[in-house]
């Protein structure tokens, strides 16, 4: 481990991982071990990789947010830590082939996975708009960078501090109009990609989202992180966040279904499969 | 010095003791990205049942202290699915596969072994017997010896006699020996233990259930001992059957406890979730502990924990010029 | 505002919710070097025997991932002893006990309840069934319905009406409820759950189990989900009936994890053995939980987690006023 | 904690613990909670105090070996890390009434826990000789330390590679001789322990042994850090070696039967006592 900061509400952490980085493309994440030796923490934490550069043979950085014991752990590391990261993990964004206007989404941490998307979507010579929010001034992560990177940059906070008073949600029509946007690009809690993708829709438009479950392996294995998906036949699969995802289309995603197990899913219960375990 | 590892899942010889929890391996493809599968001693499968299965909702999983829960629910694409594209792939490699079957009756069982009797690459089957009983009241087969024996029979009737039929047992039981006897006495080959015992996590936050289904498995090292312990007591009971130990590996000492209870193999699953190379250095970690103990071949260790302290090391010790094959 | 910390323990008031567990704070003497016994909501002692006990040989302890083994065997100074030096010590000090008994058969419970049924002092009384029937080839008295409820039927019978009678139970059976019913139809006027399930280590140093018993009892964190599980499954089969909650106890949040699957009372034992201050704390900090959450009552926090989300606890805010006692 | 340090092949933690410090006799021991939050490990690790000194209110000094995780653990501490210690614990060495001629016998770590018992015995007027050992030279633990304070000072190492090849049994008898000893205080393994107490009864002087057992809670609530020790009543009972030991008169320790429950101890089975649980 190289650095770790403070930004803001969040902590920043650079680790040396050449093989990571070698192999990034924007929208993977790692899992961490956390807890260190003889820990009670035996599953691994998921984190975007925030940037990737090439010093010391290649480094990737993390921003995250303390909840739990094992963010609590992590922010406790100090420069020369060693950590113990798998990954790149799960499918990173696919991108426009030509050049296209985009509008990228973020709230709280999730707008850290979208600067090194920015960066490839420049280099394709798309356009870059974001919207980026948090609950409040300092949740809002990567401000000043959006601003130097984007066409244009729309702050929001639910108590007003900065920018519009509001959610990412609440800016994003104006933003897509304004803007001519042919794709939306987001990474929030499940609930904002629920209404920037509503909001997609209503434009017509593409989205892809980079969702969030819990998750006990990453590598696509223990099959805890599903949620329903919609395939390219119409039907709808549990899907592995960790494998199949973290980003798929928003309008495939059922939203409105996560945390069950739709009736009509390839396998529900009822629908043909017996009832077992 | 190198130490023999082979071992036998009855006659089925395996390079190695260490093998996949059901489950916990997918299928296999997604660890093949990261080791070459030849190296396990052999893959177990996810259970595979009848129909596909879309499981149990989320949230699935909950982290306790030194585990977790799960309540996956036996997610998977049914049978058909599996003998088209699963089973395949790996048999075309040539890869050690014990295929793990989980069903609702004795009759859905039977018809699984029987979809499985003639599909190439079966290396043994394990039957998985925590799915509830839909013939008596939901009760889980591994609860209730009779139960358990009669899916065996069946199973053991319809699959060829070369592949061996491996019950797997769970801890939530007054008496485990009780339950593998009367597997054994129905045809089971091997026995397999521990599956997760029942657990459960309240989220203080939302003042609910941390599962969405409520209860769940609990697996990783916080079960060690009690695995162990089944390990020890069905080893004692039943010296003769070869027993697959797991519920907890996550190094190659734990593994050791296993094989000094009993145990020929070792399955590793939860391990796997948070390093994807547990298996091969677990399987490392266990041959330099054998090594390190004057112990040439693995089968000398199995069950020596049994024996009165002090005599069995030093006989092998003495026995080392004879006893390398 | 302060939360009303009081419970019940069938008709017996507790000023708060926590108890030592039986076998963790030896007769009570030890902790009160430490603090006031009177701020337990009550002391449970170590089983008493009718005869003095040497317990087993040593080690009998041995540290497993996030718990313990322990083979002690229920040392202790019989019966007589009991009612002469440590009872009364207690009961001068106006100390809440909770008397634990462990037997052999029927009679050795029974007799043990008739020279506790005169003996001032005594708030209830815990069975622990945890023991093996001398009668029934060592079987466990808890893994068996029939054989337990034949102890609690008999202990009620003796005990004075006024003294509840509280079941102990263990998890290692296939269906705690049914042992639980099993309890409660013959008279038991609470449970308490879990006892340690039964586990094992091996020294892989000395290829030997690391216990000269060689099985121990796990306790500690790693059993707390499946403790939870059980206290859960027994607070949905049997609503009305208080339950004792332990096993894994470490923290405020653990406790009221225990609260919120239903029990009224809850145990804090391997925890002690880390801090002997353990049980202030998890009560200080289940209290701040309670409060944290609006609830202003444990009562009204027991078994709430098995209530349709969100409708409870609001239902409590709006009823704030009044549920003020 | 105040500081850390390597000394030979041990390790020293010196801590600020005033009310540990204040209540200390020497043969006092604590309990220390390793591995820290959200560890594993889930019982303390029992280390004799090895010196207490007035400054920052009161500081007690640990000296240990490393073995298993927790003892790792604790040696990768650093100097203002906080450690958490319940103490002290256990009964002390009791000192002569009058001014003797007292031997000293420790063995690896356990002389540690002599040094202090000596400044209390000079400070009665006893006369103090040490015999120190060591598999080898460098775990041969504060002869520098003892040939200040001693009258004479015997090294022994298993090797030879410092003072007498052997064990320092078999050093004992002639400084017992030489010495016109009174007493015999030691701290050892137990097999040591047991061979110490044997040369002080051939010379028929009282000798107080401190005893190492496993231990859960050190406070004597748990019961499983039992041996067998016979009472003034003669009967031999199974008792904590946290609360009525350490320190034992190495007479009435049972040395041969430990790990057993005699047949005539109190309770023992068979004895009168049925077998329950
Ligand atoms: C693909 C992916 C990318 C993520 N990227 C980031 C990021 O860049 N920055 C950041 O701050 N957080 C990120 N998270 C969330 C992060 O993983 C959790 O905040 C973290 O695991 C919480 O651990 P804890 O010990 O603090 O909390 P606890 O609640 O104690 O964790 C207990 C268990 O629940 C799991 N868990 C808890 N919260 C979440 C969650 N929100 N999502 C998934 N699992 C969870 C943990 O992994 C652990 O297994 C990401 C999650 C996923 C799935
Ligand atoms: C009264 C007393 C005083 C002691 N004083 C010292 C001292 O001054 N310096 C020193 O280096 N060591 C001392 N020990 C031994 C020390 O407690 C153990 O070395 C230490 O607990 C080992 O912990 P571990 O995690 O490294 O090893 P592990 O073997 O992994 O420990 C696992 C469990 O076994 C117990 N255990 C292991 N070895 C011992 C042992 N020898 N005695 C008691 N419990 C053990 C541990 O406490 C723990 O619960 C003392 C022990 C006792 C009982
Ligand atoms: C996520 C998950 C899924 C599992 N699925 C199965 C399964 O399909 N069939 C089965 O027999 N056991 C299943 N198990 C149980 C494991 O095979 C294993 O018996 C248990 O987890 C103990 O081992 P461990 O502690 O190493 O994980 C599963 C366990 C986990 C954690
Ligand atoms: C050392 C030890 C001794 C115990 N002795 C008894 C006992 O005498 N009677 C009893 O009913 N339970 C006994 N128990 C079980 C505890 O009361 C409790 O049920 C169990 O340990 C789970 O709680 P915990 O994880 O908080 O320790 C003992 C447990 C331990 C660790
Ligand atoms: S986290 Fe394990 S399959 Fe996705
Ligand atoms: S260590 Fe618990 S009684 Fe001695």
């Amino acid at each position: 481990m190289l650095t770790t900061r403070r930004v803001d509400a969040y902590h920043a952490l650079t680790v040396v991982a050449p093989g990571i980085a070698e192999r990034y493309r924007p929208g993977h994440f790692v899992s961490v071990a956390v807890g260190g030796a003889y820990t009670s923490m035996v599953t691994r934490r998921a984190f975007f990789i925030h940037d990737v550069k090439a010093d010391y043979g290649g480094t990737v950085e993390l921003v995250f947010t303390t909840g739990g014991p094992g963010t609590a752990w992590l922010a406790e590391r100090r420069a020369r830590d060693t950590l113990d990261l798998v990954g790149p993990l799960g499918r990173p964004f696919p991108l426009p082939r030509d050049p296209a206007n985009c509008v990228l989404v973020g709230s709280d941490y999730g707008s850290a996975v979208l600067f090194p998307l920015a960066d490839a979507l420049l280099a394709r010579g798309c356009r870059v708009d974001f919207v980026i929010g948090g609950a409040e001034a300092e949740r809002v992560f990567g401000a000043m960078r959006a601003r130097r990177m984007a066409e244009t940059t729309t702050l929001t906070t639910e108590d007003g501090s900065l920018g519009l008073r509001g959610t990412v949600t609440d800016a994003l029509p104006s933003v897509i109009a304004d803007t001519r946007a042919d794709a939306v690009y987001a990474c929030a809690p499940m609930a904002t990609l629920r209404a920037v993708t509503a909001v997609a829709m209503e434009f017509d438009i593409p989205v892809q989202v980079a969702v969030e479950e819990s998750m006990a392996c990453g590598i696509g294995v223990c099959m805890t992180c599903v949620l329903p998906v919609i395939g390219e036949d119409g039907a709808t699969r549990m899907v592995r966040a960790c494998a199949e995802g973290p980003v798929f289309r928003g309008e495939r995603v059922r939203f409105e279904d996560v945390g069950t197990i739709p009736f009509d899913a390839l396998g529900a219960p009822g629908g043909g499969a017996r009832h077992v375990s | 010095m190198s130490v023999d590892m082979r071992t036998f899942l009855a006659h089925v010889e395996l390079a190695n003791p260490i093998t996949t929890a059901a489950g916990c391996a997918s299928s296999g493809r997604e660890l093949a990205q990261f080791f070459d599968l030849h190296r396990l001693g052999a893959l177990t499968t996810r259970s595979i049942t009848m129909a596909p299965r879309a499981g149990r909702p989320t949230p699935r999983m909950a982290e306790t202290p030194s585990g977790m829960l799960n309540s996956v629910g036996l997610q998977g694409p049914g049978i058909d699915a599996f003998l088209e594209r699963e089973l395949p792939w790996l048999a075309q490699r040539g890869i050690r596969t014990i295929v793990s079957i989980g069903g609702g009756t004795v009759a859905e069982y039977s018809e699984l072994a029987r979809r499985l009797a003639d599909a190439p690459g079966v290396t043994a089957l394990e039957i998985n017997l925590s799915c509830p009983n839909m013939e008596d009241r939901g009760r889980v087969f591994a609860r209730e010896g009779s139960a358990a024996a009669e899916v065996i029979a069946s199973v053991r009737s319809i699959m060829r006699y070369d592949v061996p039929v491996v019950a797997k047992l769970a801890p939530d039981v007054a008496d485990i020996v009780s339950v593998a006897r009367a597997c054994v006495d129905a045809g089971a080959d091997a026995l397999s233990m521990i599956n997760n015992p029942l657990g459960m996590a309240i989220d203080t936050e939302a003042l609910r259930p941390s599962l969405a289904a409520v209860t769940g498995g609990l697996s990783g090292p916080a079960v060690l001992p009690l695995a162990v312990r089944c390990v020890w007591q069905v080893h004692a009971a039943l010296p003769g059957v070869p027993l697959i130990g797991m519920g907890g590996v996550m190094s190659g000492k734990d593994a050791f406890q296993f094989v000094l209870a009993g145990a020929c193999v070792v399955g590793v699953g939860t391990a796997l979730f948070h390093d994807p190379y547990a298996c091969l250095r677990i399987e490392r970690e266990l041959e330099d502990l054998l090594r390190a103990r004057g112990l040439q071949r693995l089968a000398d260790a199995v069950g020596l924990a049994h024996r009165p302290p002090g005599s069995a090391p030093r006989h092998l010790m003495v026995d080392s010029e004879e006893s390398i094959p």
